[in-house]
This record gives structure tokens, C-alpha cells and sequence, in this order.
């Protein structure tokens, strides 16, 4: 595994970064946001975004797809990051798209792959429920045999993009106990299912997610993605591709916060001097400036770990998650905190970044959760 | 002590006449009670006439003189006035920053006009006040200020912004601390003034926090013209009164903190663990997540050590000691804890710890994530915690600058 | 309870000061362990403090005591605790005597606390074992019926002045399992009993401790203190009133470790400014002087709790000593931090206090394991 | 690439011939190989014959000009030596401050005749140094010595202390800093010097760390009278040779807690959880104590983190990167992370963590006890954490004075 950019990537680097910083400034995600967009991004962007290759990037390219990995794409993602846009990697790219990936049958991923690559047709992944917390095994919705197929009935919770999204995928259990590793399936639902209700929700980061309730809704043998049963062993691949690029966004927005907050140390100034001079904020800057240095070897390494499938890729991304949650948290704290009265309002901006920060914290798992798998995965 | 008896026993008797009954053991608003002020908003209605026969007594400030229509109680009588209340459950009958913060100051370094004009409403509830301190890019640094005041005959003209100011919005007058002296050094040429919120080119916009909507306005002076009257103290000598005031403002701070703290928290229940075991479940008795019960404990121990501490000093004040180092701790040590306790409870409820608005989300988990939010102020408004911790180091240590 | 100190109380600690100032400076410490004393304290210091009245504070009139409580104690313990004293009211007053004084028999306290009291005879409390950790009913030391009595078999470590001590009091398994709550009872052995071994360990602190073995050591009915199989619940209360004691010893010497650490950042000088200047070294002095101010807080209701034998005592005891360890270990480390390259000489007494902090952390229970003790009492 | 073909055969040939087969493999003792000196102790003998052949052919040094002892070899046929004593696992015939800090100063700084006098001898491993730079209460402010050196004819006359200085009780010879110039500003004035320790007035004591033994004296100069050709640079500009000599060791200190920490771990194994299973036991396959277990895995994913950081470093210039900010970190992240890794070792041996000495505890006890101790000068020794956080507030994030 080798810690450094290729020409190829930094280049890409580059070209995510200008792109964010003139087309999606944080205004974009305010005015998103104001307006109560149906949305909640924007599908043009979106298409330019395709066009420009990155929504194909880990797809084959019998698709459409660049065939390269979670490396590039953690590129993409954190120079997005940097900005908080909302286009739907993480629901479409990451969740759904990958569990097309990794489970879909060539059919299946003939048939869709290469509209998503387009940017013209969205997926999302409806896998947590109220309880499930952060357990991927916990799925109490229920699939039971109707005729040939399925009937489907529960309730998940924060799906994300799935207002948008053209295909839910979503987990239920064919057989087995609520919390029991085997027995999960996924099936494939089409967007105005009979007996599908969506709900738009309202996360503090604004970010778009809703209530998926299925109602009898009933699906198929061609619906399922993977094998009946084994659903779980997928979502458990699925996610962490998800966490690696959820990371990559921590990333790119913890990094931001803190050179918005460094910019402003230099310029605010009291008692006649930059607040950026006072020694215990230059202490804390530089705690802030290791943490994240740190962060952004964790997420390098995750990332091609589970490109090149090594041995202990689901520890390193536990380490990336562990690892990003706590900087992010601390880094968006530090950044309101230095920021001062104006940093708690809602007209500044830094106050997006702590949100983003608290949401990505416990979205696939917060810290404790990830050392306790890296605990695990390492046999104690 | 036997005329205090009698003043307990007067004060029984008038209270038992005057206090409404149904008035007994309200719970008041969040925001604490009858603010009063020329749009006063008496909930429930009893609220018009109890205020009206405190204040008649001058019971509304009972220690203030008489002659400005307090109650000129002693302060022994005054206790005694309190424990009668309390007793019956009464709430007070106004509140506000008339009583708390401008009165005190205009006793001290009001003239005999200002007095007679200003005290006699505040104590009857006619006035609300609010304070206009903090400005945009002032922050910690409160002498730096920018709003000016420029003399033109009898008048100030005054021009600038003040931000923070509380229920500026449902106010009628406002005290402000204006530049009259640009040439001056920084702690110098600042005048303290009262301005009445009706005066033309005063206007008021709120401020939404990150968690939502919030009690301070941004309040706008364009071309404000204040009689000269109107200043307390000397011209130019506004920082003294200004420094009066904060101290007392500080000290009221840590009281709520500290007091407030104490006095609503006792011995009994554990939130945080009750959260935990509705997320989370427990088996065999125990929290089901070892990690975050241990957490949930070291909040709780923090949070108990700091009661403990808090009356510690209280008990010494009791005794008669002088307010001892560990008040200095209080500001700090309670706005951090606080934003600690409400990040672990957001993220015990986990992905519920994200709700903004409904659906899908309980209204006490979105009140969670916006007390979580507002909770990050506190250790910015009142005093930083680097401020604070500034203080414990120069003052309490002794470290040199 | 009143958090406040008495007149009484204010005239102890100041004596008690005054006299750790003049008659134990840490050159004291530093020359019984270079010495290597076989006695590990001084016997003529314990006889003047037996005669000041410190030696009897928890102990009724009628053996000489001055029936007064922890509120007292703590006052002796912590004055002592800034000089590091090493002289035996932890073993002998707290352990020792206390078992005596809850546990034992009238004719037991009659023939024995009188000496005790008046500084002329000692008492230690052998009640740890090598896999025992922080569970006092952990004991596999085992008492088999032998005649009338029974035969002790088992090893104790690091027993506090058990070298110098007349009487070793012993908890032994008369029935149940190495685990067990039930089946514990303690033994009084007399010094030079046949079987009974010492051999003089060397703790990092260098305070007095022994390894103690019982090699078929018999003891008699009138030998055990309290009842048989009943001592688990004794020891508790036995340890609860000792960690009270030893809080009070380490808020004195975090105390003292502090203002010795202000008073350098005061005086010591670099680049031309005293270095207490430095405002990251400001804030962190400060961070330490607010846990201090709570440790005092939480000993003194600690101490008052007991006395007043509170519901919440034991709670209130758990509280004292995890916030106590947690920051004795956080002042010393800054302490050695602070004071630069001579902190870390053995010359310089600094690194006493760390190496004190260090082993108080680790005795009766550590921070963790109050934690859990808090919990559980909360029952959560 | 041809040449440097030929120059690997050359090398295995000789190599295969020179060195002793004996001392494949060899483990080094813990303060790291053979150290030279005119007390020098070959342990196993056969080190010795190895450090004079390789010497005799320069390859001590192979960097260095031949002229005065080194090897003369180019930058990629040093890399081949490497490789090739590396594939035979052959330990460094020499080591010390002489190759790694005087020398290249002395070849940089040094005159033809300083030169030609003590580089050979270095290279031979004669004559083994240390350094002289650390004061009493100097510490991280190093330009405020006060060892002064007065001139008398051709020679100075030093007094003062120095403290620690590693291995000085071995060494024979000393570089320092001395003041020449007690009126000039505190970095002008300031000489670099070297000293025979065998001079009349030196004296060396060892300083007892709070862990024990170690490595470190204090040395006395009490009038001791050294030659004016004994001065490296010029006389008053010896603060800019100690810069660029601490800049080396400040590199050194950074590569051997990167490069070192990050060559030693590897992926396996996890020594504070096997420890804790060792005191704790573990109950269906997880440590019984999960909040230990969470502390084990938070400090494990530091080091990981950490270790990625320096491969990512290294990987970086292996790329042809300029160094990146990432390595400014490494010092003070090692040395705090493992103060933190020594301190949870001691926590979870628990009251077993208190060993001094026998009896009752295991070396392994002991020992782990005073890595404790002994890392707590980590964060001080070689620039403190504060220094460090400076330089990166400073230099990194570009934060005003």
C-alpha cells in the first residue's frame, strides 16, 4: 500500500476542489436548506458531476464507470466535503450503488448501472431501523412468502436521498430473529411501489433522509440483490465502502472548519492583538492541525485496503471512522468556540460544519462503536 | 429581633389578604416570569394585581429606598419577606433586567433626576429594560466598541449596532455604552447612556442561532438623538459604570450557575442513565454499553463534585468566610460540563439524536439536539472560558502576564 | 452536612501543617528510602502524634480515642499527605484499627485500641492477594477447621507496615468459592506466630509493605474479628473509611505538588519572561486548580457522609476517589511536565509526588473502578 | 547503473571475504552497537576485527571524503551497501555522536586542520564523543548558557556546568557551547568548542532519573584550559554551528521516533491487550473490563493512525515530495502517545504495576513501572511538547507571535 497521490489523483484533487469552491459554496446547502427543497441537491450539478466522470468512478466500465477505486473517490468526496454538498454519493454511489455492485446479478446490474453512472437515475439504501442503532443485523422488517414472492412490512428510518431515488433497496428479513446475523435479504423496490410511503425528514444537517414505511409492499425472486439470507455479509461490505467515503467527507469539512478558523484567528483581533497570538488557542490549533493530519493517513489507508480487499481492511476502516468522528467532533467544537458569539449564529456558516460534524459522527457508527469492532476484529 | 417577629407576622397577614391563592406554586415560563414593560403580557391574569399590590408596598424591590418607591426594608426583613413567599409558593411578581441590572447602577451613579424618573417604574413594572453592551466584532474585548454618540447642543446624535441584546424586541428602554471621545484611549471616551427604544432610528432585528430561535436581537441606532440628560455618570466616564455593572452581571452568572445549579439538582435520579436505557436497554441490571455507562458516570461525578463545590462555598458564606477561590470556578466549570452533558445525551439517543423538526423524531429528541446546540454558547456568552480561565490564573494563581 | 470546617476543625489542619512543615520535610521520605529503613516511618514521630491526639481521633474515650470522626481525620491525613509522610495512619488508624473498632469484640477493642491509641503498638491489614486487584471479595487465601480453631494457608501482597506491625489482621476464605460474597472472615495473628513469614517489598512509592505468608499459621475462635464468613461486608466498610483517608492524603500532596509547580512557573525563566506567563501553561494551571477545588469538595463530603453514616456514603466515598485519582495523576504529571528536565532528576522532590499519586491511583480501587462502583450503587 | 552493478558484486565479494559470519543476526544491545572509544568494549570480540575493516575501508562512513577516513562512496552506492549488509544481516560495525553529529558538523563547519585531526579517528571509532549543550536551568531555551570561556594567550579557560550529557562518563572527548562574550546579545557571544575529557578540570557525574540508572551526566569544567584551534566556526559564532547541529538532531529525534516506531510495529499482535488478559482475564473471547478494552483500543488506534502517518511521510519523499507538514507532528505525537501507552500498561497491571524492585513483583513488572517513569521525560527531552505545539502553531498553521 503506498501513502501517497498519483499524478492522476492529485490531479483530480485539484479539479474536485475548484469545482466545489465555484459551483457549491455553503450558501448553496443554506439556500437548500431556507427553501425546503423537494430535493435537497441539486440534479444538475448532479449531471455535471457524471459528465465529469466522478459518479462512475468505482463502477466497471462495462457500465459506463471508470473502474477505479474507493482512493479516487475519497478524493471526490473530500473536496465536496469541504463544501457540504449534499449530491448523493454517499445514498447512490456508496449505499445503493455498491450493493448493486457487490450483490446485484448481471442482469441487475446491466439494467441499472449504467443509468445511475449517467447521473440520470438514483438509488438509495433503506437499511436502519428505530432500533437498530448502529447493528446492521438488527432488521425487524419482515418479508413473508406471498405466492411466488414477498410481502414486505416495517419501517425504516433516515434513508437517505430516498425521496429522490428511482429504486429503494431495502433490507428485510426472511427468516430468523430480530437480531440475528443470518436471515437478512435485500430486495428492490421501485419508486411508487404499492404499498410504499415515504416521509421527508429534518436532520439537524439538513442533509435529505426519509421515514420508508412498506406496507404489504411486494417483491419478487428478481427483486432480490444477492442471495436470499445472506443480506447481512452484503450490508456489512456495503457500509464500510459507505463509512470509508462518509470519512473522506469528515475529512474534507473538519479540514475546512479549521482553515476557516485559522483565517479567522489571524484576522479577529482583541486587546489590540490577532486572537490567533494567544498561546492556548495556538496549542489548541495545533492539537486540532495532528488530529487531522492523522485522519487523513487513517482514510488513505482505508481506502486502499478495501480497494486491494487486504486482510485487515474492516479494521482500518473502523480506524478511519473511530478516528474522523472524534477529530470532526473536536474540530467543529474548537471552530464554534474560537469563532465567539458569532459562530453560534445561524448567519455564519461555521455552524453548518458542526452540524454536518455531529450527524457524520453518528451515522455508521460513532467512535466507541468503532473501537469496539477494531477490539473485536483484533480478538480481545 | 421581636420587631423582626412582628414584621413576619405583618407580613403574613397582608400576604394572607393580598396574594392570590391561584398564583400558589405556578410554574413559570421558561424565561422566568413577569417581565413587565409598557406591553407586559400578565399570564395568568392574577399576575396584573399581585404585581400592582407588591408593588404598592415596593415589595417589587424591597430593599430599595422608599422615597424611589422601594420597600426600604432592611435586609434581615427583606429574608424574612422572601421566606413568607416561599412559604406560600408565590412567584415573584416581576423580574427583569429594570431590577436586576440598571436600577442597582442608577442607585449608585444615577442623579436625584435620574432616580426619580427611572427607579419608581422599574419598580412598578412599567418599563422593560434591555442592555446594550456586546457589538459586532467586540467580543471578549468589550472596550473596543464602535457605536458612537456625537454632541450636537443638548443631544447626543448616536450611531452603531449592538448585538446580544436581549429581548430587545419586548423592551421599552435600553442602556447602552456609546463612543464620545473617538480620540480617547480605549477604556476612556466611552459615555453609559439610556436610550428610549421609541426614539426614531432605533430598530430591532432578532438573532437565530445555530439552534434556532433565541431571545437576543441585533439593535440598530441610526441617527439616534438622546437628551444629554441621559447620561449616568460622568461624559467620558462611562467605563467605571460599565465595569459596575458587569461585575454584577458576572456574579449574578455564576450565581444562576451555581446556585441555580445546586438548588435544581439533587441527590436523586440519573437522566442520562434513563436515556441510556431507553436507547440502549440494559440486561441483568446493568446499562447494556459498559463504555458509554462509564462515561454517563464520570458526567454524573463531575456533576456532583461541582454541587458539592458550589455549596462548599455557600456553606462558607453561611459561616461568615470570605467568598472563597472556588467561586472563580463556578462560570468555567458549569458551561463545560453543561455542553458535555448534552453532547453524551445526543449521542446516546444516536442516530434519534438528530432530529431538527418532525417527523420521525419524538419533540423531546429535537429539543435534545437544540439544547445541545444553544449549549455550545455557554461557554462563549458571559465571559469566554478563556476569559474565565484568564481570571483563575492572574487573580486565584497569581501568574504573571 | 455542612461543607465547612469548625473552629476546632481550622486550629487541627493548621497544627497539623505547621507541624508537616517543621518535623516531616520530603528529605525525610527521601532518607528513610535511601536508608532503607527496615521501619519504613518513624516511631518517635507516630508517639508525638499519638500525643498530639492525631493517632486517637476515630477512636471512643474509653480507649483514649477523641470520638471524633473522618471530618477530623482527613484534616491529620491531608496536612500529612503535602509532605508526603509516610507514618502509618493508613495501615494502623484506617485499616488496622477501624476493622478493630467495626468488627471487634469488646474484649478485642479493650485489649488492644488502648495501645493502639497511644502510639506504642501496631496493627496492620493483610486483605490483598496477586489476582484479587480491586475486589475485596476476592480471597483465596483459605482457613480449613484444624481442632478447635483453624489452619491459615494463602499469600498476601503489598500489606502496609505489616513489618512493623504487633498484630496482622487477615481475611481468610472459611467457606465458599475465590469469588464468593459470602465465606470470608478475619483473623487477628500476632506477630511471630509459627507460619507466618514477611518479606519487605519495594513499591515504586517506597512506602512500607510487605508480601505476607500464611504457611498453616492456627488461629482460635477469640482470634477472629467480627463473625465468621461475614468479614466481606466488614472489609467494605473497612476499605470505604480508608479511601476516605487516603483522598485526604492525596489532595494534600496534589496540593502541594500544585503550588510547588506555581511557584516555579514563577520564578523560572526562559527566553527572558517567567514561563507562568505562557498562556497555554496559564489555562492548564488553572484546569488544575478547578480539580483540586472539587477533589476538596468531594473529600470533605466523602468524610462527612461516613461520619454521618449517609445512605449515599459509599457513593459519595466512590466519587471521592475517582476524581481524586483521576486528578492526583493529572497535577503530578503536569507537575514533572512543568518543571522541564529537573523534574524528571531523583534529585528533585517533584518526582516523589508522582511516583505518590501513581500508587494511590492504583490502591482501593482506581478511577475506573469507582466509576462502576457509582453506577452500579445508582443501580444503572 | 552498470557501474553500480559492479560495485554490488565488488561488495558482496569482499563482504562475503571481511565479515564474520559470527555476527549475522546479532542482536544489539539496548543503547544500540558498538560505540568506539578508547574504552571501547567489543562484545562479541569478533566486533572488533568487523569495525577495522570496514573502517580501513571507510565504509564507517561511507558518505564521508576519503581523505580523511570515509568510504568517498556516491549516495546510491551507499544505498547498495546498505542493502547488501542488510540482506547478510550484518549489524553497523560503529555508531555513535562522532558519526551521526560532530563529524558532519566538523566537515561542514570545521577547518582543513580540524579536520584531518578528529574525522579519521572518528571514523576508526578512536575516540568516542558526546555533546555538551544543555544547562542548568537553561532547558528549552538554550541560548541563555552561562558556561563561560575567557581567552588567556592561545588558549580559553572554561567554567561551568553541563547537563545531560549522554554517556559522558564513556566519552573522550566533548563538544560544547560556551559563552566568549558575556556583553553580547544571549546568541552572539556564544563559541562552539571541543574538549578533551581527559583535560585537567573536567569531572563527570551521573544523574539518577526518577526512573533509575541512566545515561545522562552533569559535567563540571572547573578552569579547564583548552587550545583557540579547538574552536569549530568562528569565536562569538558558535550559535549558528549548534543550530544547524541541533536542526540535525531534532531530524534525527524526529526520524527515530517515525521511522523507528513505524519499522518496529508491524500490523500484529496487541501488547496492552495481551497484558490485560494476562491481569484481567477475558470471558468469552472479549477482556472482561470493557472500558480498559476501549481505553487498549483507543491507544491502539492512535499508534496505528500514527504509523500510517509516517509511512504516508515516507512514502511522500520516496515519491519525490517535498516534506509535508505531517512530519512537524511525529515528535511530539510519539512521545505523548507513549507516555499515555506506558501509563494504561501500569493501570492495567494494576496494584502488580507498583514493583520497584523483588520481591512480590515480576522484572517484567518492574521494568514495565519505569518505562513509565522514564517516558515521562519523552515530552520534555529534545524540544518539549509545548516547543513542539509552538513550531507547529508558528511554522505550520502560520499563527502570529
Amino acid at each position: 500500500m503506498q501513502l501517497v497521490l498519483t499524478e492522476d489523483q492529485e490531479l483530480l484533487a485539484k479539479t474536485v476542489a475548484d469545482f466545489a469552491k465555484e459551483r457549491s459554496p455553503v450558501s448553496r446547502v443554506r439556500a437548500l436548506r431556507d427553501n425546503r427543497d423537494p430535493d435537497g441537491f441539486s440534479r444538475a450539478l448532479w449531471r455535471e458531476m457524471a459528465e465529469l466522470g466522478w459518479v462512475g468512478i468505482p463502477f466497471p466500465e462495462s457500465v459506463g464507470g471508470a473502474d477505479l477505486g474507493l482512493a479516487e473517490l475519497v478524493l471526490v468526496l473530500e473536496g465536496l466535503g469541504r463544501k457540504l454538498a449534499p449530491e448523493p454519493f454517499l445514498s447512490g454511489v456508496l449505499l445503493g450503488g455498491q450493493a448493486l455492485l457487490l450483490g446485484g446479478s448481471p442482469a441487475q446490474q446491466e439494467k441499472w448501472l449504467p443509468k445511475l453512472v449517467e447521473g440520470e437515475w438514483w438509488v438509495s439504501l433503506a437499511y436502519q431501523e428505530r432500533s437498530s442503532r448502529y447493528d446492521l443485523r438488527c432488521v425487524a422488517t419482515r418479508a413473508e412468502p406471498a405466492g411466488t414472492g414477498w410481502c414486505l412490512n416495517g419501517e425504516k428510518i433516515q434513508v437517505l436521498d430516498a425521496h429522490t431515488a428511482d429504486l429503494i433497496l431495502v433490507t428485510a428479513r426472511t427468516s430468523g430473529e430480530e437480531r440475528d446475523a443470518a436471515g437478512i435479504t435485500l430486495f428492490a423496490i421501485q419508486r411508487g411501489a404499492a404499498g410504499l410511503r415515504l416521509e421527508r425528514q429534518h436532520r439537524v444537517d439538513s442533509r435529505s433522509a426519509s421515514l420508508v414505511f412498506l406496507d404489504g409492499v411486494t417483491a419478487g425472486v428478481d427483486d432480490i440483490i444477492g442471495s436470499e439470507g445472506e443480506g447481512g455479509d452484503l450490508m456489512e461490505r456495503v457500509v464500510d465502502r459507505a463509512t470509508v467515503g462518509l470519512c473522506a467527507e469528515m475529512l474534507g469539512s473538519m479540514s475546512e472548519a479549521f482553515e476557516r478558523t485559522l483565517t479567522y484567528l489571524k484576522q479577529r483581533e482583541q486587546f489590540g492583538v490577532p486572537i490567533g497570538s494567544f498561546q492556548s488557542l495556538k496549542h489548541r490549533a495545533a492539537q486540532q492541525f495532528i488530529e487531522i493530519e492523522l485522519c487523513r493517513s487513517a482514510v488513505m489507508a482505508a481506502a486502499r485496503a478495501v480497494d486491494a480487499d487486504e486482510d485487515d481492511a474492516a479494521k482500518l476502516v473502523s480506524l478511519a471512522k473511530a478516528r474522523c468522528s472524534d477529530a470532526a467532533i473536536l474540530v467543529a467544537n474548537e471552530s464554534v468556540q474560537m469563532h465567539g458569539g458569532i459562530g453560534m449564529t445561524d448567519e455564519h456558516e461555521i455552524g453548518f460544519y458542526l452540524k454536518r460534524a455531529r450527524a457524520a459522527e453518528l451515522s455508521f457508527g460513532d467512535a466507541a462503536f468503532h473501537r469496539d469492532r477494531w477490539a473485536r476484529l483484533s480478538e480481545y | 429581633m421581636a420587631d423582626l417577629e412582628t414584621f413576619r407576622t405583618q407580613t403574613q397577614g397582608w400576604l394572607e389578604v393580598n396574594a392570590p391563592k391561584s398564583l400558589a406554586g405556578l410554574p413559570l415560563a421558561p424565561d422566568g416570569g413577569n417581565w413587565g414593560g409598557r406591553r407586559a403580557h400578565f399570564d395568568p391574569p392574577e399576575m396584573k394585581p399581585w404585581l400592582e399590590r407588591m408593588a404598592e408596598r415596593g415589595w417589587t424591590a424591597p430593599t430599595w429606598p422608599r422615597e424611589y418607591g422601594g420597600g426600604g426594608l432592611e435586609t434581615d426583613q427583606a429574608k424574612v419577606l422572601r421566606e413568607e413567599l416561599s412559604r406560600l409558593r408565590m412567584p415573584s411578581p416581576l423580574t427583569g433586567f429594570g431590577l436586576t441590572m440598571i436600577g442597582p447602577t442608577l442607585l449608585r451613579y444615577g442623579n436625584e433626576e435620574q432616580k426619580r424618573e427611572h427607579i419608581p417604574k422599574i419598580c412598578r413594572g412599567e418599563i422593560r429594560w434591555c442592555q446594550g453592551y456586546s457589538e459586532p466584532g467586540a467580543g471578549s474585548d468589550l472596550a473596543s466598541l464602535q457605536t458612537r454618540a456625537e454632541r450636537d447642543g443638548d443631544d447626543f446624535i448616536v450611531t452603531g449596532t449592538k448585538v446580544w441584546t436581549s429581548y430587545a424586541d419586548l423592551s421599552d428602554w435600553i442602556f447602552v455604552l456609546v463612543r464620545t471621545d473617538p480620540r480617547a484611549k480605549k477604556q476612556e471616551g466611552i459615555t453609559f447612556l439610556l436610550i428610549d427604544m421609541d426614539a426614531p432610528g432605533v430598530s430591532v432585528s432578532p438573532i437565530l442561532l445555530i439552534s434556532g430561535k433565541s431571545p437576543f436581537s441585533e439593535t440598530r441606532f441610526e441617527q439616534v438623538r438622546v437628551p444629554v440628560r441621559n447620561v449616568i455618570g460622568e461624559i467620558d466616564g462611562g467605563w467605571t459604570v460599565a465595569k459596575a455593572l458587569l461585575g454584577h452581571e458576572r456574579s449574578m452568572i455564576a450565581d444562576a450557575f451555581g446556585g441555580g445549579a445546586g438548588q435544581r439538582k439533587g441527590r436523586g435520579g440519573s437522566p442520562l442513565a434513563d436515556l441510556a436505557r431507553r436507547y440502549l436497554g440494559n440486561g441483568s441490571g446493568r446499562l447494556n454499553d459498559a463504555v458509554l455507562r462509564d462515561e454517563i458516570a464520570r458526567c454524573e461525578l463531575d456533576e456532583r463534585a461541582f454541587h458539592l463545590t458550589v455549596q462548599r462555598a455557600r456553606d462558607a458564606a453561611k459561616a461568615g468566610h470570605q467568598p472563597g477561590a472556588e467561586s472563580s470556578l463556578f462560570k468555567v466549570y458549569a458551561t463545560e460540563l453543561n455542553k458535555r452533558r448534552t453532547e453524551l445525551a445526543v449521542r446516546i439517543a444516536g442516530p434519534q439524536g438528530l432530529g431538527w423538526e418532525g417527523p420521525g423524531f419524538e419533540a423531546e429528541e429535537i429539543d435534545r439536539t437544540r439544547q445541545w446546540l444553544r449549549a455550545r454558547g455557554n461557554s462563549i456568552e458571559g465571559g469566554t472560558s478563556e476569559i474565565q480561565l484568564n481570571i483563575i490564573a492572574k487573580r486565584v494563581l497569581g501568574l504573571p502576564d
